[in-house]
């Protein structure tokens, strides 16, 4: 055990550690918790949905929704098809095997795939998918009001195989960054700096949308965005607390810091609003809100609540200052997948190296606490991952471009993604449409007309 | 030229549209207004507060045609429009000086005959 | 018969209602609109896109009226929709050649004197 | 204990049943479960308000949320006086007593109504609770934009009481279908075949809405479409997975299932409706999702992981088709309740009996593990209920039909029913509201008017 | 006086409101409208229902501008809002009797006259 | 511990009292339970945004949500630095200490401030937090659409401080109220009186809206007052469920009762709609679930689940009329925080002292069986609460209104706060907004400007 305890000490199921020596029987409070925990999961990738559909133009508001709903389709079938035996199954450091795919030898058992835990083993499966699913979700952040959506769906779906596999197997699956003790509490590394620079390597490739630093592109509707981000803040405490995989102190450790951190972030991002301008921003409270939670991430179970605090409010500067940056450039990152989640989870990844408190987390210290090495690890990991990411992402791209055309016609761009992409709009009055299968109007007088109107 | 400006119902729109379409009337822009006449007001409440609502929901129909089409026109849309109860609105006939086609720069009666 | 259209602030708009009922004026339709004019622009931010808003809220009011009944209707509006400053908005007055009533078919002055 | 079991094989007592010889102690865990279970399917009834309420036009948004959020009123206290008992207490075949009336016996102690449990009994009935006000509500998607508020409030309180509460019985509560072996485990049968039905029975009753087939009626809110599918499918976890009444195994698995099938389900519906038109819609993913999760209900304790995704693949067909082909009928079951939820019930239902696998759910195996009697037995069970369904809700409605009009005039149709039954508007910007309050135009006046304008 | 009445495409609309702003027109307002024109139908699909939709979303300006200024104003307004595809728009244009302008009750030209 | 339990009676470590004389450890199935209900209750502060949002204008819509945002960051910081140790640790009657200030002693280890819990204290913090970043929230709700951001942002986060804390310890932190044995399952008293007295000064402190009685203001969005009420019944299971903080018998109570209390108010708030009118409003319907949920706050685990039902048939009478009372009169108490909260947290606690039931909860009896002293002593501390909180909230708004404006010009207010608060809108379509870094269009030209168009 101590020797899996070893390379395991920055994975999700460091709070089943605890258990591990003991029986292995199913314990109904940690599945209780990790019940609630997968479906609050779930629910972040349409909450996503909402976030960056009402960042949006009201003509592309459909698509950007249908980004975030088919990857819980796509990617969701796919992980438990293969994608969790690449992650989670035997391989080498890198990536796992063939062994699980098709869930073989995923059952009720209380185990997980690496450790034994309290919970069925399919359950923790289900838990991991979610994961996966917005991981992929959160990358259509960088390319919306553009991209047509079969490449999109062909992307995600190859993406969370060959690009999120492989880093969750790294840092979680017993890989080589696990291993040499790389801390990721609940996806720092393996979700969001991913995701993240996943999303920055897409808006290069796609290029930006004609309207881009040309024309004002205003969210459609701000309330919805700050829907999006309470619903993300809700779901998060599964995505932080549930890496515990565990109903016990880590998790409410786990948790507690995920409702500090944000709020703190939350706090200096108004702050730094009004100071600069005299207004502060729903859709920069929202950003706070989703910045934090980020940056919280791989921390979660690693540092105290205080510390907690404080990472919040470090975290609020790159992040804030990088999307203010951004718009002033010709890159079209369009949601700020960058600035919000690579920057936010690589300051959280580093951060935790530095904050990391043995006495709270029972494994080891950061930097701050006497252990400089944490944080060199941590930069190893960040910087594996950003180049990982970068590389897996531009390759998957650029052959799916090169066997179809990743981008909408102009002239489609300018009429709005729902409409030419999903046949509907978001909100209509149906005024001026006329049931095809009501009397046709004869086509033939049309060319008789003349000197009337038209 | 004309503008025949018409207000009507909105649940009359698609029947007054597709008469128009059939009566040779090709090009057409509308909006929804709200108008205030006869109608009986609806009364809403809010937590106690009661409004009278004075305006009810129309939609404005903008014509530009041609002199001899103005007839022709209005007697569509009276046809088409007419429920019989009050509210069914009213149509204006508004002289134009000049029509311009955007796309081609065409002036009068020719921008607003079809070509296909 | 004229059309007078007034663009007023929406502020405005129920004490201009109320001004033009009690002044008999009782048919109108009104829409919402974006004005630009002499006022001052609004600044807004949206994640470190700084825009402009050239445009503000507007109320257009479309009240078709018999020739002798232009100036009260005008001096109406102006009353109730002057605040004083920049932005309070115009009021055109067009030539109307015909103006039926949907429900009746009545034309004219008919056409826009209540009925009851 | 082994003749209970053998008669409550098909019910949501099921998960219990490996407590049931042990102490009859409340399990923190289990109980914890069940909490967040019955607060997640309560959150259904409104999400299904919302999921509802964007297929309207604009002008009947609030009718038809408060055809959903009324049923938490009037269903929910028709439940506890009287509903709960006629379902689950001891009465014959067809229907309970009346000796939990007014939740008498109904306390603190851990016990369901039939077998032991480990969570309090009153917890047991407020989770079954939440399963008849949502059968009710979704019967209101047959019969939206039309039907008065009044008789609705009638129809639906006694449909709980005289449509809900025998089915329920019948599988679930000690009734013939129960004992004959039926498999229901969440509901396919008791909440989504009977509403579905109910649901085209009262479209029919009810008639067409004046507009149906002569205009187009769009969807006013697709987002809110999206919206209220995803919080539906976050609910439904409580619905499938609580349906263990514990936290165990047998809950991850219904879990499991709950998130695989319609992730299947989308898949499937996304790729047809590209094959078919070239364009997937929002609102038919969001379609997909509800499709899948009523199709896994029945079966999802009782088939494997990787049988979900096949039963979810499965399902998309009938439901896909029969909503493409109601639209051209002259049938206006607005809101395809019955393509949704009956024939969705219906193939989920019948899978179960194919699909089961007493490896996973240990009672019993489906035809294609070699039990062909059980496929007989869920035929049967959807025969009795689609039969008394139907019945019942016919003579329902006529009765009430028979005393007041179940239909608003054309002319309140036509001006929407939120102005007409609710007085208020959804969505408004209050120009030209009047406060009644304030000094009233001198009506006296009025006729005075000559040459002005009206 | 007259009234410039355009519709236009909504996405050029910020490229025309620059040109006509350098053109020196500063007033006008605009609200959206749905067109039906020579354009091609989209077709949408919910649940089975095909519905072809007979009206695209344009923008309406409204200007009212001195006779001299119509001729800058229109062509402005042209050159800004071709695309040269079917759906560019029309522009009307009307004759205006009379102009207030509220805040000050200034008529006519003097109305339309900015200042500062 | 018997002299503890004494003082305790009517806070909400009531559930784990239990548990007291045993081992404090970690009990898995509660700690899920109450992480699951602390997520809940935080979601409860945006989902008030949304329920308070729907109400005001389009104009104000961001800057009513960003109150209860706000509240998230501010309060939450405000609690974890000093409103926890003011609340919860060692002091005199009326108000706590400084030894928990900065969280010193809060960590992982099972128990609360009180008593011994078998959930990590850490999480019993964060439990509370989430109480006092509702009930600053809900103050706004008297005042929306004219205040200042900056002033509201200091006020709350003093106001949690000074006013929320003293309460929170006279009735649950040890202090006065509770030695007395007041009954406050969850916070009738601490939350809902408290807010709503608060806001009842606010409202009078700050003024009339401008147009408040001299023109209709409307709900923008009907549907989300709708979704908000949804979301905060949702939420409401984790108040009052969570407050039995343990996962036991005592919690399916409080969490049943928070089901039927709503459900019955509801019921009768409808039916009182169509008595009065013939129509019932979803806005009303919306306010009945707050009022019933409430109401029943302070007896969730004191009464029976059947003296729910009557106690939430009661409470629908008081707030109700109160409300259409209100509109008639001069106080602009904008979205009836006094009617909803003060009104219904009133009845709610007098109720508790006379449906209480010691078989239910095990401490006491109220008036209805055989226990008048238990009334008087809620009344006391309703008495209490009302007079500190109108006190503390007056002082504390006329300091800072001496420092600062607190309310907006009136020509702001009649632009809306959006724009002058936030410098954004809540819905736009980008219209006619001009990017600031793209060519400027020249000013000088303006002055030429002769004879065009203006
Ligand atoms: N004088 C007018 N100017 C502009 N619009 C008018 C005028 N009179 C009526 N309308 C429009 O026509 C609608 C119906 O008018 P109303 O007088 O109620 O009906 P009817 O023409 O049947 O008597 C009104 O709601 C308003 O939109
Ligand atoms: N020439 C014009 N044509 C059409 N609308 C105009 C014109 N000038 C102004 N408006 C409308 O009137 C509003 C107010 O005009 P503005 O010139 O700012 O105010 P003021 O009349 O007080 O100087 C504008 O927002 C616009 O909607
Ligand atoms: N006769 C007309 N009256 C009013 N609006 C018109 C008229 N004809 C066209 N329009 C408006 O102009 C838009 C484009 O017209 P269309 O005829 O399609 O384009 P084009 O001018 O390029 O041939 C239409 O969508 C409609 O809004």
């Amino acid at each position: 055990m101590s020797s899996l305890r070893k390379f395991l000490v920055g994975g999700t199921t460091l709070g089943s550690l605890a258990f591990a020596a003991e029986v292995p029987k199913i314990d109904s409070g940690d599945t209780a918790w990790m019940l609630v925990s997968t479906a609050l999961v779930l629910l972040m990738t349409p909450a996503l949905g909402f976030f960056y559909a009402g960042m949006v133009r009201s003509k592309n508001a459909l698509n950007t929704i249908m980004m975030s709903v088919a990857s819980l389709g796509f990617v969701g079938i796919a992980w438990a098809v293969l994608g969790y035996s690449l992650s989670f199954s035997e391989g080498n450091g890198w990536i796992g095997g063939l062994s699980k795919a098709f869930l073989s030898g995923v059952g009720l058992e209380p185990t997980g795939a690496v450790v034994p835990l309290t919970v069925p083993h399919v359950l923790y499966m289900a838990f991991q998918a979610t994961f996966c699913i917005i991981a992929a979700a959160l990358v259509s952040g960088a390319i919306v009001e553009r991209m047509r959506f079969v490449p999109y769906l062909v992307f995600i779906t190859l993406w969370s195989l060959l690009v999120y596999a492989p880093v969750a197997h790294m840092v979680w699956g017993g890989g080589f960054l696990g291993k040499l003790g790389a801390f990721d509490f609940a996806g720092g590394t393996v979700v969001h700096i991913n995701a993240g620079i996943a999303g920055l390597v897409a808006a290069m490739v796609l290029g930006r949308r004609k309207d881009f630093g040309r024309q004002a592109i205003l969210p459609h509707n701000a309330t919805y965005v700050v829907l999006g981000a309470a619903l993300l803040w809700f779901g998060w405490f599964g995505f932080n607390g549930g890496s515990a995989v565990a109903s016990n102190g880590l998790a409410g450790l786990a948790f507690v810091n995920t409702m500090l951190a944000p709020a703190a972030t939350l706090v200096v991002w108004i702050l730094l609003d009004i100071l600069r301008t005299g207004k502060s921003t729903a859709v920069g409270a929202a950003t706070a809100i989703v910045v934090g939670l980020v940056a919280i991430t791989p921390a979660s179970g690693f540092v105290s609540p205080m510390n907690a605090i404080v990472l919040g409010i470090i975290a609020a500067f790159p992040s804030y200052f990088v999307i203010l940056w951004r718009a002033k450039t010709k890159l079209d990152d369009s949601l700020d997948v960058f600035g919000g989640h690579a920057i936010g989870g690589i300051t959280g990844a580093l951060l935790t190296g530095v904050l990391a408190q043995k006495v709270f987390n029972g494994i080891g210290d950061g930097w701050l606490y006497g252990n400089a090495s944490q944080f060199l690890i941590q930069l190893l990991a960040v910087g594996v991952s950003i180049a990982y990411s970068a590389l897996g992402t531009f390759v998957l791209l650029k052959l799916i471009g090169a066997l179809t055309p990743l981008r909408v016609p102009v002239k489609e761009e300018g009429m709005g993604l729902d409409i030419t992409q999903h046949g509907e709009e978001a909100y209509t009055s149906g005024e001026g449409a006329i049931l095809v299968n009501a009397d046709p109007i004869a086509p033939a007088t049309r060319a008789r007309a003349v000197g009337g109107t038209d | 030229m004309k503008m025949v400006v018409a207000i009507i119902r909105p649940e009359v729109l698609n029947g007054v549209l597709e008469a128009l379409f059939k009566a040779e009337v090709r090009g057409l822009s509308i909006s929804r207004v709200q108008g205030h006449g006869g109608e009986t007001e609806r009364v809403e409440t809010y937590r106690g507060i009661t409004v009278k609502m004075e305006l009810s929901e129309k939609v404005r129909l903008e014509i530009g045609v041609s002199d001899h089409f103005v007839e022709p026109t209005v007697q569509t849309i009276i046809r088409a429009a007419r429920t019989g109860e009050v509210g069914d609105g009213k149509i204006f006939v508004l002289p134009v000086e000049k029509v311009y086609r955007i796309r081609t720069g065409e002036e009068d009666t020719a921008a607003v005959t079809p070509v296909f």
